[in-house]
């Protein structure tokens, strides 16, 4: 019998329909993949196992029994944990109480044994392999260290069902690897787990079967086995596609920007590297390694103690983003939630909020120019929105980060820097985001990735940094990288000859 | 990056939030008592404890309810309504035992908490439009009940008079209440689940409905329990003060505020703890009565106040920016 | 997180995306803002035919005049909201000005220079909480409680306990008279060209957008380039000058230059701000629904009072009034999100 | 250039062209005579308007009580504007600042509308009669005398504890005791000092304290306000001072007697506030009926309190203070 099913479930967000008659079975002891677009439809799908929203119709059953949770509180009770697409952390709150929350260990006084609850997280950290001290506060973790915390929030609750909505998409593939072996240990004994990822290569390593959503609607439910990731994209997209695009070769031009000794206590030492019109250079490393802060301090957002940054050849006021941005630089940065999008904001206001004074006449603003502006690169990036005035909070994962991309692009930089730009994109726009940055290079602009993604910092940088602890490990031009020189460069070994 | 943290307890005394107002405070006090020594008379003790019984029991439930992100401002109105209610009763039946005066405070004060936790919870309106409406209702259904009536101390039955000045074991009354108050409170919110999803909530408030927690229980337990100690503090009020009229209370919201906020409690939620929020009640009577003793001009009273309360904000901010600091340094890998 | 899915539960089922505009407008009309400027419109024809000596000319003067101290703070007071900060002190400068003042003129300064002086007081304050807040990064609701004290205790060690009154009586006489005499107060002028000035800055500028942007969301602000931290700055010295401006308007119009002038008047501002929409948690409200707010509760109090309603029963009114405004319409879009899953429901099963 | 202070001719006060009096005139009925006090729902004000009510029911008039809940003059300016356009025949004002409800009141006269102070006079030109509970210097004298008493033969240290700061009675009532202490018969008083308790109640108590602990050989509390001697008294009366240390002023008798017959208080003094808004209604009808217009020596009658001539300024003054001790306070009931 399922432990879990969705039978013919749908759901509507006023004139979107997100999910429209979707069934599936979930079995104890199997590992079973959802795939989708962007905005098919998988967030909603979890958000109503999980209690968060009511499917407006249709019902859910839990080992055969229909059910109606109310809110978050009944579908735990049922056994059903949940790793979110975006982080829920209490920030204020230390790592192990992040993660204990709800059901703390007790003293015989029904006290919270702090010392127990501690205990605990080491242990959980410890079969994660993450290095994180249990009594930080959660406040301040990376993007990567959150969905780590989350990880463990999850696995500590010795769920009957988990359910994991892109956990990945932060990690690198080491992180990736330790959260496999649970996972599946988990499924070993016997547990429900229902994954959801834009990496085929993880879909194919960790789950049996796979159900597969184009629209809101299921298209299909199937082994993993019987079906190639090319299948899979098909039935996903209804078209044939390319996952990755290679960069074009482009004649680098003039250097763009200069970074010399930059330094910042405690984050990062003594980094140097140059980008030139035209390049691509990719700033790779383990999480945690530092790149993030790096290329914020070097666009202006976070302050460093030492060290120059030059784009043009002119020396940057330090902290200064608007200075940065007047030189022709801008950020994508990596957590769209906190730093990339106003959430309350509707979507044309954030793609015009870094050009507004540009957008400006006489002072002032006036809706059409702003709307215009909106259009065109929402339509450029294929945003799947309903209308433009709509809160940019209403889209899902991967089109707010199609925002994000719109928001900068719109600024005509001459060169961009690009945290994670494909972070929980579906892989039709992940091409499409490629062949963007590729052939943006083509014309002259100048652009630094940061990813934590292998196959995606080979098939598009000219160049390669590699940090380590906060420090330049390596530098690869494109022939000397390999999966294996990046690696090895990231954690330290030396790169076998 | 370090995995083991360090518990030395001298090391957390030096990393705790209170650590700037406790610091505060005693320049304070060392400061006064060298000018005038009978600033550490008993009397004078007793009259400052006294003097902050009251408002440490009315900062324990702001300092909860702030710490889940809300905030009450209706406090000095509930205070009002609840020491009108208490003395009227007292005054009509003076048989009462001093026990039926506390729980009638606590009940009224209850209700009034209630109602405005209902109306944030239910009614999705924001706590402090919310506390902000009924602090004028309240504290005009006070008026128009009492219109310019008043009960005087002649009016109120001995033992009820003779409460705030009683002592077990030396301990004046009031002062015992607001330290169970502040103590059960302090615990409850260090060291049971409840206390620490108010925290959740506060921290995250999205976060804590995904984690399941009973937000609306917690919620309106939280504003209950901050209208009903607003309560307890209308009776003790009215058994120090003997005379009560609609205005009693009147303004008391922002000292509450202000020694909850001065005691360490984030504005916006999630940290911050009882116990400092007490001692921020603490620090401001003391400000209040070592002005008195000093004796500085009147007119510049105030002004130090003010003065004072910031500079006991900016101790706290700096003791904060230190703790940050060394959680910096302990994860610093270069 | 409530107000995400509250807004997307007020778009209409029936309409397609295309009728974007007709929807747009149409969630307008049931904005909060919207509702109370209706109900303001409301209260005030209502008022004009059934309260005895309401729709008088001179009683419109003493009502203009009666909002002009919230209304003038109201409007940096919106702006400072919607970044999501507060600023207690108000009154006080308020106070601090009426003070500093009297204390000039008794030094025998003229009042031409006294009263930019004034402007130029309050605006120093302004400074102070603003360096306060984002140089020192503290809260601004504990800074502004502290200053609130502050200023006014600085009040009194200015002028203590006197009360200076002998200003000159054109200046006296023109914050209190109309224009050439007739229906329209002179303060009426300086309400509307304030208002207009921070109207447009707030909604058509990009100084505007950046306002609501941080208030949502500061970091991400930050991120596109926005100086937060001076915005805001800029945003106290403002309302500090605009309340040092009140404070002159009000110690010429009660001709009288005191410490205690305006005390408790910050309550009254935010209470009407959150009256006109704008959300305590910043990132939203507008300024046309926050001077419907103060138009609103000065009114209700003006007819309610000539009616002889009692002083406390208009705190119960204001009271509720601010409570029911948000209730309300929470309370139908509630009632509509079950109307549309039912709807939903029965097209389902049948 | 510019205007200043010394440039500054101030020719805007209304002054009205008064009429001539005829003291032959009846006196009108159905009056409309609107009493607005400092503040309402306050024991000492109520207790004042009460008895011009009792005087505008004998005068067959329609009364009216209006006020604000805070003693501010700008809450009062709305409400004098209020009774302007409610075309009052007469209002009874209790200012809360002397010049702030000026041009107000010009405007309510140029409507022709009596305006009457009482309790606390407005600036004269803006006003057509001001009724003085008693002298200036009568209270000045009395409290100067009945501190002088309570200290004893030997004299001591005296504390005054008043109102607000710029509380204009209290002042000017202040100011004639310092002149008085000075002359050679109170040579052994020694005032240590003015402290104000805003007619805070609570704000009162502290300060009381404050002036113990400042002053430990404090003989006497001198508190020329209700609010401040029954807060001292309170406070004394629950202290180890009680019995060492006096308290006396003006005071409300009921508020007061708890205190003089535990000892706290011997003596005390006030004038029957009744009688005050009395007065005033009778005077405001006299004048609505053209008997009088305000000018110096002119005669009316005020029922039962009999006959009463206008002095300098258009003053009216009710006469001495009644000194309250535990012989004749019980006959007393405000
Ligand atoms: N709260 C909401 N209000 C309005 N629309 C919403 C809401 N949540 C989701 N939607 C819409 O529902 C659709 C499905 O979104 P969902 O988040 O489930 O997509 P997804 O498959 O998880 O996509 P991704 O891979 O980008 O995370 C999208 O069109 C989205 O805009
Ligand atoms: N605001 C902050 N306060 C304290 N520590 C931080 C803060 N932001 C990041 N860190 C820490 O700094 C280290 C470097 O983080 P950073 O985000 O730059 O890494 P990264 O290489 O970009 O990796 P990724 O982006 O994949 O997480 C991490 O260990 C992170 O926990
Ligand atoms: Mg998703
Ligand atoms: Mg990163």
């Amino acid at each position: 019998m399922a432990r879990l099913e969705v039978h013919d479930v749908s759901k509507s967000f006023g004139a979107v329909a997100a999910v429209q008659g979707v069934s599936f079975p979930l079995y104890p002891g199997e590992a079973h993949a959802l795939v989708g677009e962007n905005g098919a439809g998988k967030s909603t799908i979890v958000k109503m196992l999980a209690g968060v929203h009511r499917p407006d119709t249709g019902t859910l059953r839990v080992d055969g029994a229909d059910v109606d949770f109310a809110g978050p509180a009944d579908a735990k009770a049922a056994g059903i944990a949940v790793i979110y697409q975006e982080p829920t952390l209490f920030p204020d709150l230390s790592v192990a109480e992040n993660i204990a929350m709800g059901n703390q260990p007790l003293t015989k006084l029904r006290q919270i044994d702090r010392k127990e609850m501690h205990a605990n997280a080491e242990r959980l950290f410890r079969r994660l392999g993450v290095p994180l001290d249990p009594t930080r506060p959660a406040r301040g973790l990376s993007i990567a260290d959150q969905q780590l915390v989350e990880i463990a929030k999850a696995l500590s609750s010795e769920a009957r069902v988990l359910i994991m909505d892109e956990p990945t998409a932060a990690l690198s593939a080491v992180e990736v690897e330790r959260l496999f072996a649970v996972v599946r240990s988990l499924r070993d004994e016997g547990a429900a787990i229902m994954f959801i990822s834009h990496r085929f290569e993880e879909i194919t390593a960790l789950c049996e079967r796979v159900t597969i959503m184009r629209d809101g609607k299921h298209v299909a439910t199937e082994m993993v086995a019987d079906l190639s990731v090319d299948d899979m994209i098909r039935r996903m997209v209804g078209r044939d596609l390319s996952a990755l695009f290679p960069k074009q070769d482009v004649e680098p031009g003039a250097v763009v920007l200069e970074v010399e000794g930059l330094s910042r206590e405690g984050v990062f030492k003594d980094i140097s590297f140059s980008v030139r019109a035209g390049e691509i250079v990719a700033l790779a490393g383990l999480v945690g390694a530092g790149r993030s802060e790096v290329m914020q301090a070097v666009f202006g957002v976070d302050p460093y103690d030492s060290g120059v940054v030059k784009v043009h050849g002119r020396r940057l006021k330090k902290g200064e983003p608007r200075a940065a941005m007047a030189a022709g630089m801008a950020l994508v940065p990596e957590d769209r939630r906190q730093q990339g999008l106003v959430m309350d904001l509707s979507i044309e206001r954030n793609v015009t909020l870094p050009r507004a004074r540009k957008l400006a006449r006489l002072g002032l603003l006036f809706g059409g120019s702003e709307r215009a502006a909106a259009e065109t690169w929402t339509r450029k990036l294929q945003t799947k929105l309903g209308r433009l005035s709509d809160a940019v909070g209403t889209l899902s994962g991967g089109n707010q980060q199609k925002v994000v991309l719109a928001k900068w692009l719109a600024t005509g930089p001459k060169l961009l820097i690009v945290d994670e730009p494909t972070r929980g994109i579906d892989v039709g726009t992940k091409a499409e985001v490629h062949r963007l940055m590729s052939s943006l290079a083509a014309d002259g602009l100048a652009v630094v990735m940061v990813s934590s993604e292998l196959p995606e910092v080979l098939g598009m940088a000219d160049r390669i940094v590699v940090l380590r602890e906060g420090r330049v490990a390596a530098q690869l031009t494109r022939a000397e990288a390999t999966e294996e020189s990046v690696m090895y460069a990231a954690m330290g070994q030396e790169v076998a000859a | 990056m370090t995995t083991l943290s360090l518990h030395a307890p001298a090391k957390n005394l030096l990393k705790t939030r209170e650590l700037g107002i406790v610091l505060a405070l005693a320049l304070l006090i060392a400061y006064t008592a060298i000018d005038n020594p009978r600033f550490l008379s008993g009397q004078s003790i007793r009259d400052n404890l006294l003097n902050t019984a009251i408002l440490a029991v009315m900062a324990t439930g702001q300092a909860v309810v702030v710490i889940t992100r809300n905030i009450d401002l209706s406090v000095g109105s509930v205070l009002g309504i609840s020491a009108f209610t208490v003395a009227t009763m007292m005054s009509a039946n003076p048989g009462l035992p001093m026990i039926v005066a506390l729980l009638a405070g606590l009940a009224v004060g209850a209700v009034a908490g209630l109602v405005n936790g209902v109306l944030v919870r239910f009614g999705k309106v924001p706590a402090l439009v919310v506390t902000l409406g009924t602090l004028y209702i309240y504290r005009g259904i006070t008026y128009s009940w009492a219109g310019g009536s008043q009960v005087n101390a002649d009016e109120l039955p001995r033992h009820f008079l003779t409460f705030a000045n009683d002592n077990l074991l030396g301990i004046p009354w009031l002062v015992l209440i607001a330290l169970i108050v502040v103590g059960t409170g302090s615990l409850m919110m260090r060291n049971y689940r409840v206390g620490r999803e108010l925290y959740a909530m506060g921290s995250s408030p999205a976060a804590a409905e995904l984690a399941g927690i009973k937000v609306a229980r917690n919620l309106l337990g939280a504003f209950v329990l901050s209208g009903a100690l607003a309560g307890l503090a209308g009776v003790l009020y009215a058994a120090r003060f003997g005379t009560v009229d609609a205005a009693a209370g009147n303004g008391m919201e922002l000292n509450v505020v202000a020694a909850v906020v001065v005691g360490g409690v984030a504005v916006f939620g999630g940290s911050g703890s009882v116990w400092g929020a007490a001692l921020g009640a603490l620090l401001l009577t003391v400000i209040g009565s070592a002005l008195a003793v000093l004796d500085i001009n009147q007119f510049w009273q105030q002004a130090i106040v003010g003065a004072l309360i910031i500079l006991a904000i900016c101790a706290d901010r700096l003791v904060a920016v230190r703790i940050a600091r060394s959680l910096r340094k302990r994860d610093a890998h270069v | 997180m409530s107000d995400t899915l509250q807004k997307s539960s007020d778009i209409d089922l029936d309409k397609r995306p295309e009728n974007g505009r007709a929807t747009a407008i149409k969630s307008r009309l049931t904005s909060w803002d919207s509702i109370i400027l209706v109900l303001t419109v409301l209260v005030l024809i209502v008022a004009s035919f059934s309260v005895e000596n309401f729709g008088t000319s001179r009683n419109f003067t003493f009502m203009v005049l009666d909002l002009l101290p919230i209304i003038l703070i109201a409007l940096p007071m919106t702006m400072i909201i919607v970044t999501g900060e507060i600023d207690l002190s108000v009154a006080s400068t308020l106070g601090l000005t009426s003070s500093m003042m009297g204390w000039l003129w008794n030094q025998g300064l003229s009042i031409e220079t006294i009263i930019p002086l004034c402007v130029v007081i309050g605006a120093i304050c302004g400074v102070v909480n603003g360096f306060l807040i984002t140089g020192l990064g503290l809260p601004s609701l504990a800074v502004t409680i502290g200053t609130l004290a502050l200023y006014r205790g600085l009040a009194f060690v200015v002028l203590g306990d006197g009360a200076v009154a002998d200003f000159p009586w054109n200046y006296t006489g023109w914050v209190t008279g109309t224009i050439g005499g007739g229906a329209v107060p002179n303060v009426l002028i300086l309400i509307v060209v304030l208002a207009l000035i921070f109207g447009i800055v707030q909604h058509a500028t990009p100084f505007g957008r950046s306002l609501y942007a941080i208030g949502a969301n500061a970091q991400a602000a930050h991120f596109s380039g926005i100086r937060v931290a001076r915005t805001k700055f800029w945003l106290y010295v403002v309302s500090g000058a605009v309340a040092g401006l009140v404070g002159v308007l009000w110690t010429l119009r009660y001709s009288s230059a005191r410490a205690d002038n305006g005390s408790g008047l910050e309550l009254a501002v935010v209470a009407a701000v959150l009256l006109g929409g704008v959300s305590i948690f910043g990132g939203k409200g507008s300024l046309p629904g926050v001077l419907a707010g103060v138009v609103l509760l000065t009114a209700l109090q003006n007819a309610l009072r000539l009616e002889d309603v009692s002083g406390q029963a208009l705190n119960i009114v204001t009271g509720s009034l601010l409570v029911l405004s948000v209730l309300l319409p929470n309370i139908t879009t509630a009632v509509r999100g079950n109307y549309h899953r039912r709807r939903l429901r029965q097209a389902a099963s049948r | 250039g510019g205007t200043t202070k010394d440039s500054n001719t101030n020719s805007g006060s209304g002054t009205q062209a008064s009429a001539a009096a005829d003291p032959n005139a009846a006196v009108k009925e159905g009056l409309k005579i609107a009493f607005l006090p400092k503040q309402l729902n306050n024991p000492y004000s109520d207790v004042e308007t009460g008895g011009g009510k009792v005087a505008v029911d004998e005068l067959k008039g329609e009364y009216k009580l209006v006020g604000p809940n805070d003693a501010s003059a700008s809450s009062q300016v709305s409400y004098i504007n209020t009774l302007i356009q409610q075309q009052q025949d007469v209002i009874v004002v209790a200012a809360n600042d002397p010049n702030a409800v000026c041009p107000s009141l010009n405007q309510a006269r140029a409507a022709k509308i009596k305006v009457i102070t009482f309790d606390s006079d407005a600036s004269k030109d803006c006003r057509d009669a001001f009724i003085n509970q008693a002298t200036t210097e009568g209270i000045g004298q009395s409290l100067a005398k009945m501190a002088l008493e309570q200290a004893g033969s030997d004299g001591g240290e005296i504390a005054v504890l008043s109102a607000t700061p710029n509380a204009t009675n209290q002042n000017s009532w202040i100011e004639v005791m310092k002149t008085e202490l000075k002359k050679p018969e109170y040579a052994k008083l020694k005032l240590v000092k003015v402290a104000y308790g805003n007619d805070d109640d609570q704000k009162s108590f502290q300060e009381a304290q404050g002036l113990l602990q400042s002053y430990p050989n404090l003989k006497v509390i001198v508190a020329p306000t209700t609010v401040g001697i029954a807060a001292g008294a309170r406070y004394i009366s629950s202290s180890s001072y009680k019995g060492k240390v006096a308290v006396t002023g003006l005071g409300l008798p009921n508020q007061m007697r708890e205190y003089v017959k535990d000892g706290t208080v011997t003596k005390f003094a006030l004038w029957n506030p009744a009688d005050i808004g009395y007065l005033a209604a009778f005077a405001g009808a006299a004048m609505a009926s053209g008997q009088i217009t305000g000018a110096e020596g002119e005669k009316f009658k005020a029922g039962k309190l009999g006959e009463y001539t206008i002095g300098k300024d258009g003053e009216i003054v009710l006469g001495p203070p009644t000194e309250f001790t535990k012989d004749n306070i019980d006959q007393f009931n405000f």
